[in-house]
């Protein structure tokens, strides 16, 4: 497995953000924070998923958590913006360890770990719905009101920025994966869980730390996404959706990679715009391309758009001695 | 070094493992050997701490471990290899290795470089950056050998490292196996191949049925008619006997 | 608070309902004892098997039980055809692999049925629709009734299926043993695609049964798939009677929880039952331990 | 947005903005060669709501053609209007990006919204911009009260509706001689359903109902007979039901089915009870219900040649139709009013004048200081023989009530 070096994900960070302020026009922009966010949160869920090899259908419950966190602590109890999106976060890496305490201590792994983190996120969905406090089913709306406390911008450039500072935060959080214990043990006990113990790999206590840290990032896209379009209800919140497209992002781009998530949420949300306007007003068939996708992409590249392009940029060279 | 006592292992309401003892003097290499089927994995899985037995006790070093869950009593200094290999598949050989250095040193590189002279150790010097599954049986073998040997172990338990090798390969690991016991590792070892354990066993126990049915010297175990009998049948010691007289 | 009749007929309605719910859960539990996977696309199948019956009733005017006949085959040759030239294929045999490819086909199916059909409710109006089975004072919903009926003869069908004829042996010989079966010469990827076809026969006998009292759109099987889910693992992955008696439980508890706590709470409860077996007795009810 | 946060009134935001911008806008008007002005419509094409989107658009291209077949806009020299469509795609994100999507493409004003949840990201998107916004259908009280100057809302409100129907609910019980005394609720558990179920709990009591019973079921509902048994133990004399299409279909054939018939089925934004398709599948269990919704006049011509080019395309006709027939309609006044297709005095146009509400039964249309149309109101229809009609209030209805239904 080759691994991107630092440098190359300052370059990749600083290209983002001069694309950022290259004169995009307001959709564009919007686009792209709309990316970041998925990037975001597949990132949380590649720390799981990708790495330690816990395909979780449930990220919802994190990105819900960091949501409805920004929300409520806004505007019920006027938290300023940057301290609620720290709370936020750390709302988010607390649920990972809730649900991950019953999880792993009852040894759930593969489809019964999918199913209860799906289990999980549907009834946070109910509860969310249903409860006054989280403003029910009307969901909570956040005031528009501009300036750096407020972490909203009248120039959403700004904005842009936060979202690709907390994509590089990501970024090397799982290039520090690739190249520390914690990030070998958590492969460790994706390959063979048993091989893990047998080498004192406390599986127990990995598998917690690594559903917090994927937690946190993905409840910090939750916070990200409450104060971008500052609305959010349950549905959206804690809707399926957003398991799905965490998940989409990272397996297409490459699960269990530094790049994979950010890659596959700027090609799917690409792709996606593009289909939209090839589709002539059919319904799903930006949903349709993506799941397709997805099926080729676990079948003729199980390791990633990441992988595929480094394969092919292997094979040209080889080709081209042959002839 | 290590003291198991009584062992008793149920898989719903078979007895896998019954009443089984034995103990391993420190900085010795003992076999455990007996028919398939006799209960030597489940054995192990108890004293290396994946299986928790119904009844009995494991101790090591003086101290009761019964309890204790695997990656403990790694950290103990008790290190395990499988008798099928385990490899982690999506790491090359060099990060196989370093994942049983992490146990002593949290930094990576020193991690890695520990990991490369062990490597050179069991000879697997020139695949460090091979993925586990390109090795040859014997490299997975070593492999796996290299990575329990990574957590530097005080005890290392070997399941039938030498299982699917060829011969010219069992002549190459022999040395290596005894290679790790004048570094100062104890080891216990399952093994099937005879011709090892007579070759490199200080004391053999021999587990039949569940059942540890001899131990002792691997000559003086090996012509135990009982344990003639639980590898060939009801009646085989006899027959042999019967067969020598006659030559 | 409600007078025994409304009670009595609550729970019957539940323990018929729970039928159907059992059903589709069939094909999901045998699909997991068969190839250890859990479906993700079982929800959408559903849907595919209920726009089949609508389609056949509304164009040929057949009528839904009927058109069982017609969509069982279809819906058996459809899993064959997914499970050996889609999701066997390409998950190359990884588990997570498998839970990926089911996951993409649900929302290939569910967005092609969009695409097809558009948001639009579907429903089939038969003479029987609004009719009732008067037991005593009890009103039971004709369709509910019939539902039940074939249920069950679907499950003793299934059974007889599995224990009685050659390829019944060899999905039980493969979910044993894998190894074992495909050494005396039984085809792996056969049996698979061959439960799975099963697996989406029972969602047609499922569907027949719906269509008289419900309706279809393109996102209809994700209300059932989720209780099916549970059922499931209530049940016991795997097992074919943990799935006959986890549905009519779960139909049962569904029918008081929400005539005594109301509906919207009554779907957390199921949740709960969903979650507590998973970590409790992950084996569920019936299942063999793993 | 600081100028929000000082708390001036819009009003004043607007005087000091636009006498700025039309300085800038005035040149260039009034040439011979008029350019097109862009309307955008914000539906849901694709999607979970596509069918709505479907019906909204075809309202919206209706109005478009006869405003061009008619010279266009008169006061920017018979200026065309164009539409330009934006796919919500049914859900926010969508929606938001859509609006921006809108705005890049130049357009005036977008217009629409459907549903509460894409309504409420949109005009927050569009304010960023100016860029005025007419939502449509879209409900939730709380669009209207961000203090967003740049969004209006043509249709009623949440409070409105329930006032009129709760109003009018009072007028036909008291014309039928009082029979009902107790009322069951049954909604679905959504922003919608709860939303409705809390006034309801709250305003029927003092007028004289009793409430046996509220009932919430989650959407989608596998089942509706539990929720039908205990109608029946309780046996309320109306039911007043708020889900969504599938739920109300299944909740009425199951009434039907167990036997349970109250004395009237009362909706507020009810999710079948003014839709052609339920009354087409199923006649019996839609006979006699009633429903509080946003509705065209049904004795409008243009009602019925909508209703044609609905039915020819070969969909069900509903209220999306004549709601974005109107919108149009009132934006192309709001620009002859401007005299400009600049958005800050399109703002200020809509703000400022009253308008005609096309077909829809508002009399005039006038946005009051939060953008919300002061005169909106839904009229009440109730499901007799195989038709819609119109039973109040008198100045639009088609029929006299039939209630009680049963007995």
């Amino acid at each position: 497995m080759t691994k991107p070096r630092l440098a190359t994900l300052a370059i990749i960070v600083a290209a983002l953000a001069v694309i950022a302020f290259a004169g995009l026009s307001g959709a564009l922009l919007n686009l792209m924070i709309f990316m970041m966010i998925i990037a975001l949160a597949a990132q949380g869920w590649n720390i799981l998923g990708g790495y330690a090899g816990l395909s979780s259908f449930g990220h919802a419950a994190f990105f819900g958590a960091g949501a409805y966190a920004m929300a409520v602590l806004q505007t019920r109890f006027g938290v300023n913006a940057w301290i609620a999106l720290v709370i936020g976060i750390a709302l988010g890496a607390l649920v990972g360890a809730f649900i991950g305490f019953l999880s792993f201590r009852s040894g759930l792994k593969g489809s019964y770990f999918a199913l209860i983190t799906l289990a999980f996120a549907e009834v946070a969905r109910i509860l969310a719905n249903s409860w006054n406090f989280t403003g029910g089913a009307a969901g909570i709306l956040l005031k528009l009101q501009t300036g750096l406390p407020y972490l909203q911008f009248a120039d959403r450039r700004y904005f842009l920025l936060i979202t690709i500072g907390c994509v590089a935060i990501g970024l090397v959080v799982s290039w520090w994966l690739e190249h520390s214990r914690f990030g070998a043990y958590l492969v460790a006990l994706r390959e063979n869980e048993q091989a893990a113990q047998a080498l004192g790999v406390d599986v127990f206590a990995v598998k917690m730390k690594a559903i917090a840290i994927s937690g946190a990032l993905t409840a910090a896209a939750g916070c990200l996404y409450a104060q971008n379009y500052l609305f959010i209800d349950a549905n959206v919140a804690f809707g399926s959706w957003i398991s799905i497209e965490a998940l989409f992002a990272a397996i297409v781009g490459g699960s269990g990679t530094v790049l994979g998530p950010l890659i596959g949420a700027i090609v799917l949300l690409g792709l996606g715009e593009l289909t939209k306007g090839l589709s002539g007003g059919i319904p799903g068939m930006d949903l349709l391309v993506f799941g397709i996708i997805l099926v080729l992409s676990v079948a003729f590249s199980p390791n990633g758009l990441v992988m595929l392009m480094k394969s092919l940029g292997l094979r040209a060279p080889a080709k081209a001695k042959e002839a | 070094m290590l003291e198991v006592k009584s062992l008793t292992k149920r898989f719903s309401g078979l007895v896998a493992v019954d009443q089984a003892s034995l103990s391993v003097a420190k900085g010795s290499i003992t076999g455990l050997i007996g028919p398939n089927g006799a209960g030597k994995t489940t054995l192990f899985a108890m004293i290396a701490g994946f299986l928790q037995p119904d009844g009995g006790s494991v101790s090591y070093e003086g101290r009761d471990i019964t309890a204790l869950a695997p990656h403990v009593r790694a950290r103990a200094g008790i290190a395990r290899t499988f008798q099928i290999v385990q490899p982690f598949e999506g790491l090359n050989v060099q990060e196989n290795i370093a994942v049983g250095a992490y146990l002593h040193t949290p930094d990576a590189s020193e991690a890695m470089r520990q990991a490369a002279d062990i490597a050179k150790r069991v000879g697997l010097g020139a695949d460090l950056t091979k993925g586990s599954s390109d090795l040859t049986v014997a490299g997975r073998k070593r492999l796996e050998v290299a990575r329990a040997l990574a957590t530097q172990p005080k005890l290392l338990l070997l399941d039938e490292v030498l299982a699917g090798l060829n011969p010219s390969e069992i002549r190459d690991v022999l040395p290596l196996v005894r290679d790790i016991r004048d570094q100062g590792v104890t080891i216990l070892m399952i093994e099937h191949i005879m011709q090892a354990v007579m070759n490199l066993c200080d004391t053999v126990y021999v587990l039949s049925q569940g059942r540890m049915i001899a131990q002792g010297e691997p000559k003086t175990v090996c012509e135990d008619p009982q344990v003639i009998e639980a590898y060939l049948g009801h009646g085989a010691a006899e027959r042999l006997r019967a067969e020598q007289a006659h030559a | 608070m409600y007078s025994p009749q409304i009670v009595v007929e609550a729970l019957l309605n539940g323990l018929m309902l729970g039928a159907i719910y059992a059903l589709i859960a069939l094909g999901l539990t045998l699909i997991y004892g068969v190839l250890h996977i859990v479906n993700f696309a079982h929800g959408a199948l559903l849907t595919v098997a209920m726009f089949m019956v609508w389609l056949v009733c509304a164009r040929y005017g057949l009528d839904p039980y009927l058109a069982i006949l017609v969509v069982a085959p279809l819906m058996f040759a459809l899993g064959y055809g997914l499970q050996r030239f889609i999701i066997g294929p390409a998950s190359h045999g990884k588990d997570n692999g498998i839970l990926l490819v089911t996951l993409g086909l649900s929302i290939i199916i569910e967005n092609a049925l969009l695409a097809a059909f558009q948001s639009d409710t579907r429903t089939i109006t038969t003479d029987y629709s609004f009719r009732v089975v008067e037991l005593g004072p009890l009103l039971l919903s004709f369709p509910r009734v019939v539902g039940f009926g074939v249920t069950i003869a679907t499950t003793i069908l299934l059974w007889l299926v599995l224990h009685q004829t050659d390829i019944g042996k060899a999905i039980r010989a493969v979910a044993k043993e894998k190894l074992g079966a495909s050494l005396v010469g039984i085809s792996v990827p056969h049996v698979y695609a061959m439960t799975f076809a099963i697996g989406c026969a029972c969602l047609a006998v499922a569907a027949g049964l719906l269509m008289p009292s419900f309706y279809v759109s393109p996102k209809t099987g994700a209300a059932f798939v989720l209780v099916a889910f549970t059922i499931v693992v209530l049940g016991g992955m795997g097992s074919i009677p943990g799935a006959l008696i986890g549905g009519l439980l779960i139909g049962v508890v569904e029918a008081a929880s929400s005539l005594f706590l109301g509906d919207s709470l009554g779907q957390i409860g199921i949740f709960l039952i969903f979650i507590v077996t998973l970590l409790v007795r992950p084996t569920g009810l019936f299942g063999a331990r793993a | 947005m600081t100028r929000i946060s000082k708390s001036m009134s819009r009003r004043t935001v607007l005087k000091s903005g636009v006498a700025l911008t039309s300085m800038l806008a005035a040149p260039g008007l009034l040439r011979a060669e008029p350019a097109p002005v862009k309307v955008g419509l914000l539906q849901p094409i694709s999607g979970a709501f596509a069918l709505d989107g479907d019906l909204a658009k075809i309202g919206a291209e209706f109005a478009i053609k006869e405003i061009n077949d008619a010279g266009g806009i008169k006061a920017l020299g018979g200026a065309k209007l164009e539409l330009v469509v934006g796919d919500s795609r049914s859900n926010a994100e969508a929606g938001a990006q859509a609006t921006e999507e809108l705005q890049s493409a130049g357009v005036a004003a977008v217009l629409g919204g459907f549903a509460s949840g894409i309504a409420l990201t949109a005009t927050q998107t569009a304010a960023r911009y100016d860029l005025p916004f007419v939502v449509d259908c879209a409900v939730a009280d709380t669009i209207t009260e961000r203090g967003l100057k740049n969004t209006f809302r043509f249709n009623p409100n949440f409070s409105m509706a329930t006032a009129v129907a709760l109003k009018n609910l009072v007028k036909l019980n008291d014309d039928a001689g009082k029979p009902i005394k107790t009322v069951a609720i049954v909604h679905e558990d959504g922003l919608f359903g709860s939303g409705l179920a809390k006034i309801m709990q709250e305003k029927l009591p003092p007028l004289g109902f009793q409430i046996v019973e509220t009932i919430a079921h989650p959407t989608p509902a596998r089942d509706m007979t539990n929720v039908v048994l205990r109608l029946r133990a309780l046996n309320p004399d109306l039911i007043v039901p708020s889900h969504y299409f599938n739920e109300f279909v299944l909740m009425a054939r199951t009434l039907q089915q167990q036997r349970v018939r109250p004395k009237g089925i009362y909706a507020v934004f009810g999710g079948a009870a003014s839709s052609y398709r339920f009354v087409n599948e199923f006649p019996e269990a839609a006979q006699g219900v009633m429903d509080c919704n946003h509705w065209g006049d049904p004795k409008s011509p243009i009602t019925a040649k909508l209703r044609e080019t609905v039915t020819a395309a070969g969909k069900f006709y509903a209220y999306n139709t004549p709601i974005n027939y109107s919108l149009v309609k009132v934006f192309a006044q709001a620009v002859e009013k401007a005299g400009s297709a600049d958005r800050a005095k399109i703002i200020e146009a809509l703000a400022a004048n009253e308008f005609d509400s096309g077909i829809m039964p508002y009399g005039k249309t006038k946005f009051d200081a939060k953008g919300q149309n002061a005169s909106a109101l839904p009229l009440n229809t109730q499901v007799q023989g195989k038709d819609i009609k119109v039973i109040y209030p008198a100045e639009y209805a088609e029929a006299k009530p039939v209630f009680p239904i049963n007995g």
